[in-house]
């Protein structure tokens, strides 16, 4: 009797509890609670929660092993049903679609099967800021190294500072993938939060009289040279040149970048490949959506977000949004000093990136000041660019660091 | 070199090459646009106006707006035989 | 020309035929024709059966080999790569997806997701009644030992008692992985045959007053305590804090019973999660389901299916099946010597699962004594517990001999 | 130890861990629905009734049960429109 | 200063651009061209030209390195991760979806379900000459071992000429998967331009008088003897059947066909087994495409793809095409001079294969001869046919040759 | 064996077997029929006309046809109630 007592014992997970699993199951009821009541980014947040959750039941099998345990000597490493055997299934989603750096831009190729590059076309000159709008990842990479984080690590925490899941994953992925699950929400959190950083920043920086600024009015005093004839045309030959271009320069962005131009380009031929831009978007975004959540979350086992690091990557990743936010408002008013033709400085914030709700909040903003000020399509142009602008920066890093 | 100033080096490179790039795009983006708007005439789209042989408007306008929100946008009704 | 035609013979596959593959292919057959013609599980049966043909080919490539095959010494094995090489598609599926523990988690997830807790929250008591009805499970477990099984093997017999296709696989691969074939099938079958099974059983155990029980006029006559005001909330919170406390006592049943919950979370979220929840239910479990399906049937090549321990599931997996109901009828026949608020005991036999089969036949059955006697969503509640009950029932199993 | 008594020992344990799980989830599920009730106010889903301006009432109605049957329950007709 | 300009060329792709990398790019943009502007199969072309694109941008680690590179002493090979770490992802999906031969089955199981027996069920006679158009195949591999092709890379070629995508890949990647990027272009090309190649053959062997054979005329001059009471039944029985026949005499086809026909069966099952074939028709085939498309073309870095060979694909598989066309249009002409029931050779020449564009074209044809002249349906039974056809000559290659 | 042989001799073989296996689909397809059409009845699919209590004819078949489109064919209008 007293043996099957024990044994009971033995097979549940009491032995293995303490107070920091305790503790991240408290950070995962906060990631739901967010995600499901709040409506932050419940598509990742969910999954990532749960993962969070999966991660820290002991005994439960489902927490991320650390890299150590899958490597050999000799350069080599465990092989996925070697994985799967000894450390479960999650650890053979872990390291089968995400250390390999896959999911990433698979879900990338979704994200340009969705992507509309017409209002950046429509005003090109605007992408222009979703460059300057990157300033925040360097900024918080240099402060981060002086912090004593590592070059690798500190590029990292850069990288919540552009604004785009995907490319925070992928980058960290490559650079210091101990820190994916902090990383990870963060870029997501703060993606969520937009609509609360960028009129904090906003309102800091801006004069009313710029919050007024009209495009459209200025759209009609200096009209642009030329409209586009044949938009359908320039749409699918944008994406291919485009992507030609950066993978001359920056070779190291192209698993992010040409992923998602092909994802564009097989939806804007339109029907003739219509099932490949719907499976991009549909089945093959959605589960690696699910899988990426999951597993992401399941990094986050108590040894490892515990720890001082993961403070620093909540305060530096905040500090990347706004000072990258700021990079856009100062870069477009900097440009007003000179230019006749004004552009309003919230176009300036949404090269950010966190396509598109930066843009609408700016939108937003603008509307409350003179409610005939719409200028989404402006705000779109940059916000779009910042998806490049953050894929290059990316890029940039991983070439340098890895 | 030390880590500060691979740091501030990375900072420098990475700007420039930020900035270079989404430059390169704005402009191969206007060459793309006036070489298109030059050879390649624009492709107008026909859209078809069917009148007679088919149930009255309001009942095809009807049907029009539900398969417009069963197919989230991705069909278009373009014919209605009367069976 | 006497080379070519023996070149001709070489290539066939005539020299491989032989009585035992014969007796496979009408195997296969008969489960085509169950599956097609007598609609028992298709979705599942169809693709077995198919899987078993294609490895009964001689020469085809498509048989799933023995896990020695790919063991190396050192407790290492081949990987994935060199066993698509080596033996085929069939097994890279099967080393890949199935060997793995993987697809059975995952179809869990789907099934999460089509499965509504609510009549269960709407009558919580009755979730006990699918813990009485897992000792069949365990009565078979014993049997199965006496008669000769290792204990590994009687396990994975006794689990076809829980009357669940995904728990049941998933407990075979951890234990007794060269049994995986004829327990599929032997679960998937008798699930098929429940409008069979549970009729034989309660006819026997059940007295025509305890036929007329109605459920419903109990509740008028002695109503329950309260109702659930915001059933919404309750649908979220539910399977969070349910995958705590499994969780914490019976870690091993994480992989089945937390993808079921996530699955069912992501589903009870709504609109903002809905994209997750669909492909969960579509694109995942659809693709899990023809794999999981051909890869198991493709396990039963002549030499493992045709031994006398087939036969042993055959006969065990019905007894275990029976052995579930009657103890869910007779827990509830206990209970209602002691309770005033009597119990119909179709609402014991459904404790079983096999959801939403189950019900619907004791819903039946209930009706033919009664026209008014609707019990369908009493013996759902029952019903969906037994899911989590089996799952409980293959972690113990799980924790205590693998 | 014997298989037959390793068998008895696990079949003891495994009804117990069954049993007491299953007594677990009732009464958390109690709890839950009775702190949800005291405190978590009832969402009340409304339906809006939408009248003029649309199609007469029958054609709506077939057009709903209509995209019921072609989304598999998944659409509902949120507004249709006059064209 | 002059370090970071160092720096940032080392980063650039500007030193490993070349010549040979231009000529690449110039053969992307013209396979894009095809695929998009002139509508060549572009669900496959466009994938295709994109990861010749991918592949050839220098530095962006996207090309498929030799099989060399994954081999280890002993017979063992590099596993997947490992191969992801060093080579990236698209390495890592050619080397675990194609190289391991798992995703043309996969392909022709969506092929399968997308099939309909129908015609040629209607019209068995006709399926002979499915059999006569795969003499382009062979007669393409003699004369390619005589121009110094190795008798592997002959038959490579030589199945270019069965007018089937996945049938030629599949086996190419079995004999000599170094040819994969041109032998996949060219089949998927020829495939396109069928509304050019057979008129061109059909001109050439047809006289006026047999492209006025009116096959419904003599139906109805030489009635069938037999009509098909319970066309369901005879769909669901068939693939099976056939299955089992074409596995016993060319086992090596299986994969190949099995797959095939699972896909059929399914689908002829009708809503039992819908989700099945929905999801082989819809997420697994459109998600197969893509990562088919892509590695395909992955593969066609600038050192692999040119050389002569390439040449020799080009022109040896238009040939293929052009000889098995005309080997269907002869034995239809043949089988005329016996028969007193006519058959329009243009029957024989969509033997080929190439569903469903040649009966299309060869149903225009006789249609401009005779506009009462619908040969469509007739068209069907062969072309569906070359498909058995050719993937019964693929098992034949492999097993000879493998 | 000289590759050049071997190939005349993949050639016969090659097609030999080609013949043979569609010869074989040929026979066997027509057993298949043969003995279906006498042991397996046809399955008359009856179609079922519903008339009363249902939107006009005009209404049902231009719905009819809209599901048709929206669902490309895979569904098909089972019952329209009016509500
Ligand atoms: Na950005
Ligand atoms: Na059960
Ligand atoms: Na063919």
């Amino acid at each position: 009797m007293e043996d099957i007592l024990s044994k009971l014992y033995d097979m549940t997970a009491l032995g293995g509890f303490s107070f920091q699993v305790a503790l991240m199951w408290i950070i995962a009821f906060v990631l739901l609670y967010l995600g499901i009541k709040k409506g932050y980014e419940p598509l990742l947040l969910v999954p990532i929660a749960f993962g969070v959750l999966l991660a820290n039941f002991p005994g439960g099998g489902m927490g991320i092993v650390p890299a150590e345990n899958i490597a050999l000597e000799g350069g080599r490493y465990k092989n996925l049903f070697e994985i799967a055997h000894e450390y479960g299934i999650m650890n053979y989603l872990y390291y089968g679609l995400i250390k390999t750096g896959f999911l990433p831009p698979i879900i990338f190729m979704g994200v340009g099967a969705l992507t509309d590059f017409g209002p950046m076309l429509r005003n090109l000159k605007l992408a222009m800021f979703g460059a300057a709008a990157q300033i925040g990842i360097f900024s918080v990479l240099l402060v981060a190294v002086l912090l004593g984080f590592t070059l690798k690590e500190a590029a990292s925490l850069g990288i919540i500072g552009g604004a785009d899941g995907p490319t925070a994953i992928y980058t960290t992925i490559k650079l210091a993938p101990h820190l994916l699950g902090p990383i990870a929400i963060a870029a997501y959190s703060y993606m969520a939060l937009v609509p609360v950083i960028i009129p904090l920043v906003a309102n800091l920086l801006m004069t009313k009289k710029e919050f007024k600024i009209n495009m459209r009015q200025m759209d009609k005093e200096y009209p642009p040279k030329h409209s586009i004839k044949n938009i359908k045309a320039v749409k699918i030959i944008f994406p291919i040149v485009l992507g030609c271009v950066t993978a001359i320069f920056v070779p190291s962005s192209v698993p992010l970048l040409g992923m998602l131009l092909f994802g564009n380009l097989v939806k804007e031929i339109g029907s003739a490949t219509f099932r490949l831009a719907d499976a991009a978007t549909g089945a093959i975004m959605n589960t690696a959506t699910i899988f990426l959540g999951l597993s992401v979350g399941a990094t986050m086992t108590a040894e490892v977000f515990l720890s001082p690091k993961t403070l620093g990557i909540v305060v530096g990743g905040f500090i990347a949004f706004a000072i990258s936010i700021a990079g856009g408002i100062v870069a477009v008013k900097i440009y007003n000093l000179f230019a006749k033709k004004k552009i309003n400085p919230l176009v300036g914030a949404t090269g950010l990136s966190a396509v598109p709700m930066a843009s609408r909040v700016a939108n937003e903003m603008a509307l409350k000041h003179d409610s005939t000020n719409h200028i989404l399509q402006y705000c779109m142009a940059s916000n779009i660019s910042g998806v490049i602008g953050s894929a290059v920066a990316a890029g940039v890093l991983i070439s340098f660091l890895s | 070199m030390e880590p500060i100033n691979e740091a501030i080096s990375i900072m420098f490179v990475g700007m420039i090459t930020v900035f270079f790039i989404l430059f390169l795009i704005v402009g191969i983006g206007n060459v793309i646009i006036r070489l298109s708007n030059k050879y390649l005439p624009e492709e107008v789209a026909i859209i078809k106006v069917k009148k007679s042989n088919e149930p009255s408007n309001n009942t095809y306008a009807a049907i029009a707006a539900a398969i417009d929100i069963a197919t989230k946008g991705k069909g278009k009704v373009t014919n209605i035989k009367k069976l």
